[in-house]
C-alpha cells in the first residue's frame, strides 16, 4: 500500500438492520477522478457514501485516503472532504445568505467574509435569493443551495448523493461546470446518481455487482420477521 | 473557537427571530408559576410558603420545555451531519447548544426571578439566595438537558421522553437549590447546599458534553 | 373568488377620509381628557369610605372599559379579515392589538395600586384579577402570534382565529364579579336599572371614559394609516427588487 | 398654598393615587408616542421611495 | 366514521411504538408530582393542604408537553394535505386528534392520580372529587391543546408559543377543578364548578374544532 | 364552457409572498389527457398542483371540474383527485404495510382488505418490502411508496409533483404503466418534472410563458394608489 494519492477501497462490506447490501466493494479514486456509483433504488448508494464519509462503520473491508487508513486519523479525513446527502441541512426561518455564512463560519477555513458567499451563490444562480428565507424556496432552489456548500471551503474529496435531483436545465449546466472546475483543480468526486450527468470519463461503479449472493428480498423478509 | 460562537449566535438567531423565544419562555415561566398560585388558592401565607419551591419546580420545567429540539432538527434536516463533518469537535459543539440553550432558558428566568417571586408572596429576604442559587443551577439544568436531547434522538416523540430522562438527574439541582434558600432563611450554614450546587455543574461541565456527543455519534450512524 | 375592485380601492379611500377627520379627534380626546382630569382629581369630592383612593377610579375603570372594548374591536376586526380578506380589516386588527395591551395593562397596575389601600394587599387571584390578566395574555398572545410567521399573511390570520376563541373572555370579565363571590365592586354603572354612584362622581368617570376612548380611536387611526403606509413601501421595495432584476421572491420584512 | 398641598397629599392616600395617575400618564404617552412616531417614520420612508422616483408603473 | 377510528388507531400506533408513550405521560406526572414533594418539602400538613392544587398542575402541564408535536409531524410529512383532500372534513380530523391526545395524555393521568395523591398526602376524602372533576377537566385540556397547536403549525417556536397561547385559555378549567375539589371538602354546593366544567367541555367541544380545523387550513394554504 | 369533461382552468393568476407567479394561465385536460407542466426552478408548478388539489386560493381566474367550478363543491372535488407532492407523508416508524392501509381507510373507498394495498405495493415493486418501517427506506423507495398511495383508491384526476425524482429504471418502467393505465380507463394526468417521462402524445404546459409581464410586484401596489 505505497502511498496511492487519493481515495482506495478494498474489500467494502456493509449490513444495514442485519442485511447485508454489498459486499467485496473496492475502487481507487485519484485526483482529478470522477467515480459515479449506480445501481437499482435500495442497493446502497447512498449508505455507501456515508462509510465513505466515516459517519458509519463498514462490516468488512478497509478505506485509505492518501495511502493511509481513514480510520487512523478520523477528524483529519473528514476534515478533507465535503458530503452532500438527501437531506439538505436547511433551516427554515434563515436566509440563504445567512445559511451559506454559517456553514462557511464552521468550515472555519474561508474567511467568514461575503465574498465566498456570494460566489458560491453566484455559481449555482441563487444571487437573487440572498434574503429568502430558506422555508420559501423551491424543491430545485433548495438543491442548489445545498449544493453551493462544497463551495465554502476547499475540500479535495466531494461525496454527492443524487445531486441532480430536482434541478432545471440552467442548474445541470451550472452543476456540470463546478464539477469540472473542482476535477480541474485536482479535486475528486464520487457520487451517486438515476439521471444522466455530463461527467467527461467518469467510472461508473454499479453496486448491483457488489450484492451479496442471498437476494436481498429474501433476506429483507428473514429480518424483519424478528420484529 | 470562531466555529463554536457562528454556532452559538446561530442558535440565539434562530430562536430570537423566532417571535422572542426568551420573551416567550419568560412568559411561560410566569404563566405557570400564576396558574400554582390558582391551583395552590389564594391565602398569601399558604403561597409564600411553597413559593421559592414552586419558583424552582416552574424553572426546571420551563428549562425543559423545547428540549427535544435542541438537536432534533439539525439531525433530520442534516445539519448535525454537517457539524460532525466539521473540523469542530462534536464535544464543543455540544458546549456551544448548552450555552446557548442557557442564554435563552436559563438567563431570562434568572431575572424574571423577582417579580414571579412577587406573584407568589416570596418572603424577599430570601430572594437573593433564590436568585443566587438559580445563577448556579441553572447551567447545571442546560447542561444535563442537553445530554437527554441527544440520548433521546431520534426517539421521534422526544418531548417527554426528554423530560423522563433529564428529570431524575435534575432532582438534585431542585433539591440543593432549595435546600440554599431555606439555609438562608433558617441562617443555618447556607454554604454547604451552595457547594453542592457547584460540584453539580462542575461534574456537569466534565461528564455532559462527552457523554452528548458519544450519543449524537451513535444517532448519526 | 380573487380580488375584485373594491378590494384594492378602499385603503386608498380610508386614507383620504381618516386625514380628514384625525384633527378634530384629536382635539376632542384633549378636551375629555382635560376636563376628567380637572373634574377627577378636583371637584369630585372624596368618597365617603375610600376617602381619595376613589379617585384612582377615574382612569381605573374606564381604562378597563377600554381594555375590553379594545379586544371586542379586535375580535370584530379578526372576523371581517378573515372572512373578507379585507385588507383594511387586517391592518385594522393589528393596530388595535398593542393599544387594548396598554390599557388592560393600565387597569391592572392602578387597579393593584387601589388593592393595597382597600384590600390591603397588591394583587389577589379572584375571578376579576384573573380573567383581566388573561385578557392582557391574549392580547399578548395575539401579538406573539402574528409576528411568529415569515409569513406575514398567514401570521395575520392565525391571530385573527385566536382573537375570536379568546372573544369568550370578555363577558367573562364582565359578569365574574357576579358569578363568583370576589373582593372587586360589582357592577355600579354598567347595570340593569341605571348606574348606582353619586352623580358628582359619576359625571367625572364617564367624562374620563368618553376622554380614553377618544384617545383609543385616535391612536387606533393613526396605527392603521401606520400599517398602510408601511404596506405600500413593501410593495413598491418589491417593485424595485424584482426592477433589479431578482425575479424571485424575496421577504418584503428583511432584517 | 396648603390647599395645594392638601391636595396634594391626597388625603394621606398621595402614594397611591398620583403613582396610579403616573403609571396611566406614562403608558398611554408611551403608546401615543409609539404611535405618532413610528406614523413620521413610515411616512419619511415612503416620501423618500418616491422621491427617488419609485411609482408603481 | 372508519376513516376517524382509522386516524385514531394510526395516533395511537405512533404514540406506543415510540416507546409508550402514554407510559412516559404518567411517569412524567408522577415524577413531577415528586419535583414537588422535594421542592416543598416533606411536611405532610404544607402538601396535602396544596396536594390537589399541585396535581391539577401538573396534569396540566403534562398535558401541555409534546403538544406541538400534534400537528407539527404530519404537516412536514405531508400527511395533512392527504387528510385535507380526503373525504373526512377537516374538524372530524381535528377532533380525532384530540381523542387520540386525550387518551394518550389525559385517560392516564385520570388513572395515576391516586397514586400521585398518596405521594402528595392527599386526603382521601378529596380523591373522588378530584378524579370526578379531572375526568371532566381533561377533555376541555386536549381540545384547547389542539387549537393552540393548530395555530401555532408553522409558527417560529411552536413548543414555547403554543403554551404561551394555551395556557391562558385552560385556566379557568384548573380554577374549577380546584373549586370542585375544595367544595366538596367545604361540603359547600359542590355541583356549581362542576356544572362550569361541563359548560366548559360543551364550548370547547363546540368551538375548539372549527377553530383548528380554520387554523389547519391556514397552515395548508 | 358548457359540461365540457375533465379539469378547465382560465386566466389563472397566483400570488406567493406579494409577488405574481403567473397569471393568464390556462388549459383544458379532458380524460385519458396528460398534462406536463415545466418550466424552471422556481417558477411555480408546486404551487400551481397545490393551487389545482384546491389547497391554495388563486388570485384570479376560475377553474372547473366537469364542467362545475370546483369552489362550489370543493369537497367533492377533492374527493375525485389524488395529489403527490415533494413530501412523500411517511412516518418513520410505521412500515410500508400499515402506512398504505392507512391511507386506504382515510380514502375511504375501498374496503381496507389487504388486496388493494398488497395491489399497490406490486405495481411499483415494493412486495418485499411490506413489513419494512418507512424509516429505513431509501429515497427511491420512498418515492415508490409515496406514488403507491395513487392505487389506494381510484380518482379520475392524478396531481402528481415530480413524480419520476430518485427512481431507478425499472421503477421508471412501473410508473409508465401506471400512469398509461390510469389514462386509458380515462384518468386525468397533470405532471410536474424536469426529466423526460415516457408519456405518450402528452401536452406540455411551460410556466415560463405565463411569467407576469410587468415586475410581478408592480401589480402588488395598484392597491396603494392614492395613500
Ligand atoms: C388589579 C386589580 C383590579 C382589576 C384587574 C380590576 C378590573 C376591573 C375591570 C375589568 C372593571 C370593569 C368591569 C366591567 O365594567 O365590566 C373594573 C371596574 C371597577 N373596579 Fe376594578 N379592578 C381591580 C381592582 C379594583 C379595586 C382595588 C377597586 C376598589 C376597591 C376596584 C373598583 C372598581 C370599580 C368601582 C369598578 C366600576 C364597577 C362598575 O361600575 O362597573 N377595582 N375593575
Ligand atoms: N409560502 C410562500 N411565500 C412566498 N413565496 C413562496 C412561498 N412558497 C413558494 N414561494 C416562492 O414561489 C416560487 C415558486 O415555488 P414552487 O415550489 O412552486 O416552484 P417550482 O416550480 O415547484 O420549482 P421547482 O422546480 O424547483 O420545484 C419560488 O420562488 C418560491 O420562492
Ligand atoms: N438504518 C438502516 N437500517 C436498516 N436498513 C437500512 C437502514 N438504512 C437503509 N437501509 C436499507 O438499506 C438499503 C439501501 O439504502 P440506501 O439509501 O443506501 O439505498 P440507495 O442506493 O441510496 O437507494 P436510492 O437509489 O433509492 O437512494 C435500503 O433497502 C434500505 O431499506
Ligand atoms: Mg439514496
Ligand atoms: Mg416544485
Amino acid at each position: 500500500m505505497d502511498r496511492a494519492p487519493g481515495l482506495r477501497a478494498e474489500g467494502l462490506g456493509l449490513r444495514r438492520g442485519g442485511r447485508r447490501l454489498f459486499s467485496g466493494l473496492g475502487f481507487e479514486a485519484g485526483p482529478g477522478a470522477a467515480l459515479i456509483l449506480s445501481g437499482p433504488n435500495g442497493s446502497g448508494k447512498s449508505s455507501l457514501l456515508r462509510l465513505l464519509a466515516g459517519l458509519a462503520r463498514p462490516e468488512a473491508g478497509n478505506l485509505s485516503w492518501q495511502g493511509r487508513p481513514v480510520v487512523d486519523d478520523l477528524d483529519a479525513y473528514q476534515a478533507s472532504l465535503h458530503l452532500v446527502g438527501h437531506q439538505d441541512g436547511l433551516r427554515p426561518i434563515l436566509t440563504v445568505a445567512e445559511t451559506l455564512r454559517f456553514w462557511i463560519e464552521v468550515a472555519g477555513e474561508a474567511p467568514a467574509d461575503g465574498e465566498t458567499g456570494t460566489a458560491a451563490l453566484a455559481a449555482l444562480g441563487l444571487e437573487a435569493l440572498g434574503r429568502t428565507p430558506c422555508r420559501l424556496l423551491s424543491s430545485g432552489q433548495r438543491r442548489r443551495l445545498a449544493l453551493a456548500r462544497l463551495l465554502t471551503a476547499p475540500r479535495p474529496l466531494w461525496l454527492l448523493d443524487e445531486p441532480a435531483v430536482g434541478l432545471d436545465q440552467a442548474a445541470l449546466g451550472l452543476l456540470a461546470g463546478v464539477l469540472a472546475r473542482h476535477r480541474a483543480g485536482g479535486g475528486t468526486i464520487i457520487l451517486s446518481t438515476h439521471q444522466p450527468l455530463d461527467l467527461p470519463d467518469a467510472i461508473t461503479l454499479d453496486l448491483a455487482d457488489f450484492r451479496p449472493a442471498l437476494s436481498p428480498a429474501a433476506t429483507a423478509d428473514l429480518v424483519w420477521d424478528g420484529i | 473557537m470562531r466555529g463554536l460562537i457562528a454556532l452559538i449566535r446561530r442558535d440565539l438567531a434562530l430562536a430570537l427571530r423566532q417571535g422572542g423565544d426568551a420573551a416567550i419562555a419568560v412568559l411561560f415561566f410566569v404563566l405557570a408559576a400564576m396558574l400554582f398560585a390558582f391551583g395552590i388558592g389564594p391565602e398569601p401565607g399558604e403561597l409564600s410558603r411553597v413559593a421559592s419551591g414552586i419558583i424552582w419546580v416552574t424553572a426546571l420545567l420551563a428549562a425543559l420545555l423545547g428540549l427535544d429540539r435542541l438537536f432534533q432538527a439539525d439531525w433530520e434536516d442534516g445539519t448535525l451531519d454537517i457539524l460532525a463533518l466539521s473540523p469542530i469537535p462534536l464535544e464543543m459543539v455540544v458546549l456551544a447548544k448548552a450555552a446557548a440553550h442557557w442564554l435563552l432558558a436559563g438567563l431570562p428566568l434568572l431575572l424574571a426571578t423577582p417579580l414571579v417571586g412577587l406573584l407568589l408572596h416570596l418572603d424577599t429576604a430570601s430572594l437573593p439566595a433564590l436568585i443566587a442559587a438559580m445563577a448556579l443551577g441553572t447551567p447545571s439544568l442546560s447542561l444535563i438537558g442537553t445530554v437527554g436531547a441527544a440520548l433521546t434522538l431520534g426517539a421521534r416523540r422526544g418531548g417527554v421522553l426528554v423530560s423522563l430522562l433529564v428529570l431524575p438527574l435534575e432532582i438534585p439541582v431542585l433539591i440543593f437549590g432549595t435546600a440554599a434558600v431555606s439555609a438562608i432563611l433558617s441562617d443555618r450554614a447556607a454554604a454547604t447546599p451552595f457547594l453542592l450546587l457547584g460540584a453539580i455543574l462542575a461534574g456537569a461541565l466534565a461528564l455532559g458534553p462527552w457523554a452528548a456527543a458519544a450519543a449524537l455519534r451513535q444517532a448519526l450512524e | 373568488m380573487g380580488f375584485s375592485f373594491h378590494y384594492f380601492a378602499n385603503p386608498a379611500r380610508f386614507m383620504r377620509a381618516s386625514g380628514k377627520v384625525l384633527p378634530w379627534l384629536t382635539a376632542l380626546t384633549a378636551l375629555c381628557l382635560g376636563v376628567g382630569l380637572v373634574g377627577g382629581l378636583v371637584l369630585a369630592p372624596p368618597d365617603y369610605q375610600q376617602g381619595d383612593t376613589v379617585r384612582i377610579m377615574f382612569i381605573h375603570v374606564p381604562s378597563a372599559w377600554v381594555g375590553m372594548m379594545g379586544y371586542t374591536m379586535l375580535a370584530a376586526a379578526s372576523a371581517s379579515a378573515l372572512i373578507w380578506r379585507h385588507p383594511l380589516a387586517e391592518v385594522a386588527a393589528e393596530a388595535a392589538a398593542p393599544l387594548g395591551a396598554g390599557f388592560t395593562l393600565v387597569c391592572l397596575v392602578t387597579g393593584s395600586l387601589w388593592g393595597a389601600p382597600m384590600w390591603g394587599t397588591w394583587w389577589v387571584w379572584d375571578a376579576r384579577l384573573t380573567s383581566v390578566l388573561i385578557l392582557f395574555f391574549l392580547y399578548l398572545g395575539y401579538m406573539a402570534l402574528a409576528g411568529a410567521f415569515d409569513d406575514a399573511a398567514r401570521g395575520r390570520r392565525a391571530a385573527s382565529i385566536l382573537a375570536l376563541v379568546g372573544f369568550v373572555n370578555v363577558p367573562i370579565i364582565h359578569y365574574s364579579v357576579v358569578w363568583w363571590n370576589t373582593l372587586h365592586q360589582p357592577a355600579s354603572v354598567m347595570r340593569l336599572g341605571g348606574p348606582s354612584i353619586d352623580p358628582s362622581i359619576l359625571w367625572p368617570l364617564l367624562v374620563m371614559a368618553l376622554g380614553f376612548t377618544l384617545l383609543f380611536l385616535t391612536l387606533w387611526v393613526v396605527r392603521m394609516r401606520t400599517a398602510l403606509i408601511r404596506r405600500k413601501i413593501e410593495a413598491l421595495e418589491l417593485a424595485a427588487a424584482d426592477a433589479a432584476g431578482a425575479g424571485h421572491y424575496r421577504p418584503v420584512t428583511a432584517p | 398654598m396648603s390647599g395645594f398641598m392638601h391636595w396634594l397629599a391626597m388625603g394621606g392616600y398621595a402614594a397611591y393615587v398620583w403613582s396610579a395617575y403616573g403609571v396611566a400618564l406614562i403608558v398611554l404617552s408611551g403608546l401615543a408616542v409609539s404611535a405618532i412616531s413610528g406614523y413620521r417614520a413610515s411616512r419619511r420612508a415612503l416620501d423618500e421611495l418616491e422621491a427617488q422616483g419609485r411609482t408603481r408603473r
